[in-house]
């Protein structure tokens, strides 16, 4: 057996250390190694977007991030997008505005959305639409996601001002 | 008395006509009128004394999955069309 | 994917040092590119050398007078996130956000796009316009070249064993000069280019003083278009001289047919992009 | 009459699952972790058709951390005994070569073995030590190339059914089918205007973006246990319980959240391998598929060729139509073409008409269900031939489709009478509407228009509901839930209790705790599922009427329950409140129903989409665009809405990019989502929807289903809108930049 990398990172604001072969990716180490699954494989070569994660303030595909590149990094997961039991607004827009149908590009999306509205406060629907093409959805045809993106926007405005 | 309609490629056993009066209380006592009126029917609908895999039989426009069992009141509609699949 | 392991060496020379060690090493900047192509197994190796953690590498400094130095691990999102940068070259800045999609962007380096060589690499064409040029570090010590040579073969660039591209220089912006990198993809994103054509113009009293233009995916490598950028050279800003560049643009492709493109459509877009990035690039340098 | 006003029907409450949706702990297939578990990978054919003469996976079995591998010869013999797993009659043989090649690889993708390992690198790289001896065959991968006399067979044995009478000698067409109504010849020599035109379309994919994933443990008590992510449990249970030739009691399903499936989830694909390799390693096994496997290995729908030809008289009366449809099946037969069939001229009452359908075998992955199978190719050959018409009349192309519009009464081409259908008010929607009255100004723009039909399914589906003390109650149901289906189906039962949706706790559950259940497909869920909620509700409102009779000592028929209020003669209480003391008055309350219901009402779909054209590149850009659709009644609006959206997009995707890109060595170019082109957020305007509801007599609430006639117009719409924008009649899918520039070229010429 090779030898596996020692990685230490933050995850969701807590540290988080692992040991990973080099060849995993931040994806595997933190479904498979982890246990955080809310992050999913649509395609494991950057072209879907369910994967998505914050990495050190961007947005990334985790699938094509080496699990030991993570190390010292700080990361933010599906699972730390909400405030405790308290849902982020993007979360809860997403449920009022039907935003989601199978679910399974939803923690992808909604990390990106959370990324997006924490630099621009009212992202019109066309920078809306064009930070969010790297998430592919299949089911809903996007409009509501959009939409639901649109109204987070608005709460979070409101809840600033 | 109902009302069978024979899928074009079986109308060479009916003379051409695309629809053929029966009496049966089941689709499957219809099939033995038939063949009792057009000789040569009952082998084309059945396999197996079953209906054929690639057929279903709807009674009043629905399908039926009762098949040869199915009840058909007096005065119904029976067609064999090409077994359909669902699909989402 | 085949096991490999990995190193994140500090300095250029550490880097240098492993590379010429183990020559089928691979380097990884962003890995967008790379990752696919190991997962996939179009690409082997038994040590993967990140090169994110190498000071000169993710160096991005703009200088009105030197220029801009742009490290090769410097990823696209930094490129547009930076104020001198897109003030100076933003048909630069616009590429970077034209790169794959936003998660992409959070990666991918213009370096490590130049170093995968693909034909149809979207930063090259106008890196090329911009005369830009490539530092390298090696065994043999420090070199540097046009970027119009760095591609040689469909994903073949220059380095020998042991090289490392440590960053891209590109000389600071004419008066009166403009720049933009057109490309056609059939979706709005997320998508390699069918062709591309990448311009730079500088004017002088509505005339042409200078212009390159620079293909995408209509040739083994990214293609300098020596003969369509001279070829304006002195003439009249206007529809006449930049068509007839646009037809020489066109005249150069040697595009082939593929799954994202025939060659004739290819050959046809390149000179549609080339008008069309010309028309671009004019009105930016009228702007300034 | 007004409709009855509901109280939650109609409503929109929020999903009784979205909370573990939007924190990412919903579980899906890929996520479950068990104690020993070993990954799975499958190896699969590079070749489009080859011989297997030899496996030999010894190296494989010795490489380091590797503990089972499987090919077809780990399977039962399968004889010629045949299965209904939901979609019609199939040889076991098939459908279990298609889990795993015996004999020959018919298709590049085709699974040839599988290894279970410690992790899932380990296993592919053991995969890649096992030695196949392949004899590459030539192959063949359109359907007219594989209808000609010397085109190589996919089947030797394979004899082509004719209703009854199979064929002498051997060919790839699986069926070939004949619908014929009236007399054609005579109804075209009344006709002043025909217009008759082929059209190509390719093979798509349904482009779930959960890959199918599999795990299975072989119990040491003889049972097998299987968790996926599946469109029906039952299918794979009874499927899987036929390939192992186990006792359909012997194997349980524990459906996880499905990431998407339109169809594409239907077939088995893993679970069979996962079972052996478990059985072979005596621990759980775990298969996910990589994005290729998905692209490569499971069931697009089929390419097509399609014929018609459409006369009508200058009064814009169509007198006769004729339509050939040559389906490519894939591997194994089953292409949907008889769906095709039926729906290529449902949209209008037709007084002559004659359909040929044709199942043709090519080497390409064995096609499944895509929304609507069928339906997509047969319309955008029908709707682009009846715009052609109406242009030739000169009569708008609503008013055209008005004027021949099927109603009840009309009587489909395969002679089956339509009941009470909508199509009438979704055209009539259209051009009332705002969008369609609108102008549309600017050069190369153009507008286009398309309707389409889906005449959904019935099927079985069981439900029980149990009263909890807080009035409150749990529903229990077997239907997979890919678009909000739990909410609609606990809505309906809601309504009949009298209760908030919100007081309805749905889950789906395992097939050893539920009644048979078939398939999520269909459009059904929410009508034939919802209509078992609304039985087992009726069933819990008499047990409860008996309960206030024994509270209030009155005869049970005396007790009137009326929106969750009992009463009789002065005696009031809610239905809380006699849930409150179920145990006073004899015990917990279950209502339970099966339902197999009849009376599926189809429904129709029509789009209005703008666009413009791109003179110079070909590039279709989508301006606005509008989905109208009959849904009968829409229990929960929005998902209403998501389903003609997402229908929509879907229908956009195969009009303008998506594509198996076939190499000349009849391999897919493009298994990706770079170059296979699904539409991104970035290339599309909102989806306009408006929900037209004409009540479907067969159902409680006036349900249709809604899943699939959405999908059917968009590409013949797109077509039309590109004629107007860029004067050219595109007849081929995909309509991508390059085909629609080299339509202009042409033109030009």
């Amino acid at each position: 057996m090779h030898g596996k990398y020692h990685v230490r990172t933050t995850i969701n604001g807590e540290a988080v250390e692992f040991l990973c072969e080099p060849r995993q990716s931040l994806l595997e180490c933190l479904r498979d190694i982890l246990g955080l699954t809310g992050s999913k494989e649509g395609c494991n070569d950057g072209n879907c977007g369910a994967c998505t994660v914050i990495l050190d303030g961007r947005i990334v595909n985790s699938c094509l991030v080496l699990g030991a590149e993570a190390d010292g990094a700080d990361i933010t997961t599906i699972e730390g997008v909400a405030r405790g039991s308290r849902l982020h607004p993007v979360q809860r827009a997403f449920l009022e505005q039907a935003a989601l149908q199978c679910g399974v590009c939803t923690p992808g999306l909604i990390v990106a959305a959370k990324a997006l509205l924490e630099a621009e406060a009212q992202p019109s629907e066309e920078r809306i639409r064009f930070w969010l093409a790297n998430n592919l959805c299949r089911c809903t045809g996007y409009d509501k996601i959009v939409r639901a993106v649109q109204q987070a926007a608005h709460e979070m405005q409101e809840v600033n001002r | 008395m109902a009302t069978v309609f024979i899928p074009a490629p079986l109308r060479e056993l009916t003379g051409g006509r695309a629809a053929v009066e029966a009496a049966g209380a089941t689709v499957g006592e219809l099939i033995d009128d038939l063949e009792r009126r057009c000789p040569g029917l009952r082998q084309r609908l059945l396999e197996g004394g079953r209906l054929r895999p690639n057929l279903s039989v709807a009674v009043d426009g629905e399908i039926s999955p009762l098949g040869l069992r199915e009840k058909v009141p007096p005065e119904a509609e029976v067609h064999f069309v090409t077994a359909i699949q669902g699909g989402v | 994917m085949k096991w490999f392991d990995y190193a994140a060496p500090r300095s250029v020379a550490e880097a240098v040092r492993l590379l010429a060690a183990h020559p089928a090493a691979r380097t990884l900047a962003g890995g967008t590119d790379l990752l696919v192509q190991l997962r996939s197994g179009r690409k082997e190796t038994d040590l993967v050398v990140d090169i994110k953690r190498i000071p000169e590498l993710n160096e991005l400094r703009y200088d009105p007078a030197a220029g801009l130095t742009l490290g090769a691990a410097v990823p696209c999102y930094r490129i547009y996130q930076h104020a001198g940068l897109r003030l100076a070259y933003p048909a630069l800045a616009e590429t970077a956000s034209l790169i794959g999609g936003t998660q992409i962007q959070g990666r991918a380096s213009v370096g490590g796009n130049l170093c995968n060589a693909s034909p149809s690499a979207d930063t090259v064409p106008l890196l090329i316009a911009l005369s830009a040029t490539c530092h390298i570090a090696g065994p043999q010590g420090t070199r540097a070249i046009p970027v119009e040579d760095f591609c040689v073969a469909p994903g073949r660039n220059i380095l020998t064993p042991g090289e490392l591209l440590v960053s891209l220089h590109v000389p600071p912006p004419a008066p009166h000069s403009g720049a933009r990198y057109l490309r056609f993809i059939p979706r709005n994103e997320m998508d390699i280019a069918v062709a591309g054509a990448g311009v730079s113009v500088t004017l002088d009293h509505g005339h042409f003083r200078s212009a390159r233009i620079a293909l995408a995916a209509v040739a083994p490598t990214p293609l300098l278009v020596r003969e369509a950028g001279d070829a304006l050279a002195g003439r009249p800003v206007s529809a006449e001289s930049m068509g007839a560049a646009a037809e020489l643009a066109k005249a150069a492709a040697r595009p082939i047919t593929d799954m994202r493109g025939t060659a004739e459509y290819r050959r046809h877009l390149c000179a549609v992009l080339t008008r069309r990035a010309l028309e671009a690039a004019v009105a930016q340098a009228k702007g300034n | 009459m007004s409709a009855p006003a509901y109280q939650v029907v109609g409503t929109r409450p929020i999903r009784h699952d979205g909370a573990d949706k939007v924190t990412g702990r919903a579980l899906y297939g890929a996520d479950l972790e068990l104690a020993g578990l070993l990954h799975g990978f499958v190896l699969r054919c590079p070749h489009a058709h080859a011989r297997l003469r030899r496996i030999d996976t010894s190296k494989a079995e010795a490489f380091p951390g590797v503990k089972a591998v499987v090919t077809a010869a780990d399977f039962p013999p399968s004889g010629d005994r045949m299965v209904d797993l939901g979609e019609g009659e199939t040889p076991l043989s098939y459908i279990r070569g298609n889990v795993l090649a015996s004999g020959k690889a018919l298709y590049c993708g085709h699974a040839v073995a599988a290894v279970a390992a410690v992790n899932v690198h380990v296993a592919e790289e053991a995969a890649g030590l096992i030695e196949v001896d392949y004899e590459v065959l030539p192959h063949v991968t359109t359907a007219l190339d594989a209808m000609r006399e010397d085109a190589p067979l996919v089947h030797e044995e394979l004899r082509t059914k004719e209703f009854g009478a199979p064929g002498s000698r051997p060919s790839n067409v699986a069926e070939h089918f004949r619908h014929e109504m009236g007399e054609v010849e005579r109804g075209f020599a009344e006709a002043e205007v025909i217009v008759e035109r082929e059209f190509h379309t390719s093979t798509v994919h349904q482009g779930y973006i959960e890959p199918h994933n599999a795990t299975a443990l072989w119990n040491n008590d003889g049972r097998v246990l299987i968790w996926c992510s599946t469109q029906g449990s039952f299918v794979v249970r009874d499927t899987t319980a036929c390939i192992l030739d186990l006792p359909v009691s012997q194997v349980k399903v524990t459906p996880l959240e499905i990431g998407g499936g339109f169809g594409g989830k239907i077939p088995v694909y893993l679970e069979p391998v996962a079972a052996l390799l478990s059985k072979k390693s005596g621990r759980p096994v775990k298969i996910v598929m990589s994005r290729k496997d998905v692209f490569e290995g499971t069931g697009p729908t089929p390419g097509s060729f399609i014929r018609v030809k459409i006369g009508a008289r200058r009064d814009g009366t169509i007198t006769a139509a004729e339509a050939y449809l040559a389906y490519e099946a894939g591997a194994y037969p089953g292409a949907m073409v008889a769906s095709g069939a039926m729906t290529v001229f449902a949209a209008y009452h037709l007084p002559n008409v004659r359909i040929d359908g044709f199942d043709v075998c090519v080497n390409k992955p064995s096609t499944a269900a895509y929304r609507a199978p069928g339906a997509t190719n047969a319309a955008f050959a029908t709707e682009s031939v009846m715009d052609e018409l109406a242009e030739n009349l000169n009569v708008d192309p609503l008013d055209f489709r008005l004027k021949n519009a099927a109603r009840e009464g009309a009587r489909r081409a395969d002679g089956v009478k339509y009941r009470r259908i909508g199509c009438v008010e979704v055209i009539e929607a259209m051009k009332n509407s705002e969008h369609y009255r609108s102008a549309l100004n600017g050069p190369h723009r153009g507008r286009g228009v398309a309707i389409g039909y889906w005449f959904n399914v019935g099927l079985a589906s069981s439900c029980t509901i149990s009263v909890n003390e807080d009035g409150t109650v749990n529903l229990v149901e077997g239907s997979t839930d890919i678009g909000g289906t739990r909410t609609s189906v606990a809505m309906q039962a809601a309504e009949v209790l009298g209760i908030a949706a919100e007081d309805v706790h749905p889950v789906v559950a395992d097939t050893d705790s539920v009644g048979y259940t078939a398939v999520t497909g269909g459009s059904r869920v929410t009508f034939a599922t919802g209509w078992a909620a609304y039985e087992a509700a009726q069933d819990v409102v008499r047990q409860m009427r008996e309960r206030a009779a024994r509270l209030w000592d009155v005869d049970p028929d005396a007790v009137e329950a009326v929106r969750g209020q009992y009463r009789a003669g002065s005696h009031r209480a809610t239905f809380r409140a006699l849930a409150a003391q179920l145990n006073r008055t004899g015990g917990p309350v279950v209502g339970r129903a099966t339902v197999n219901p009849k009376g599926a009402g189809g429904s129709f779909s029509g789009v209005i989409c703008d666009v413009e054209v791109d003179p110079e590149t070909g590039k279709t850009t989508i301006l606005r665009f509008t989905s109208i659709q009959d849904a009968g009644k829409a229990i929960h609006p929005a998902y209403v809405e998501g389903q003609m959206q997402g229908g929509s997009v879907q229908g956009i995707g195969w009009a303008l990019n998506e594509e198996y890109y076939m190499t000349a060595e009849g391999t897919m170019a493009n298994a990706s989502f770079l170059d296979y082109r699904i539409p991104t957020c970035y290339d599309l305007p909102m989806i306009e929807t408006i929900i037209v509801e004409v009540p479907n007599p067969g159902h409680p609430f006036g349900v249709r289903g809604v899943g699939e006639a959405n999908i059917v117009p968009p590409p013949a719409a797109l077509a039309n809108a590109i004629y107007r924008a860029a004067g050219v009649r595109m007849r081929r899918l995909p309509m991508n930049p390059a085909a629609v520039m080299e339509a202009i070229w042409a033109a030009a010429k």
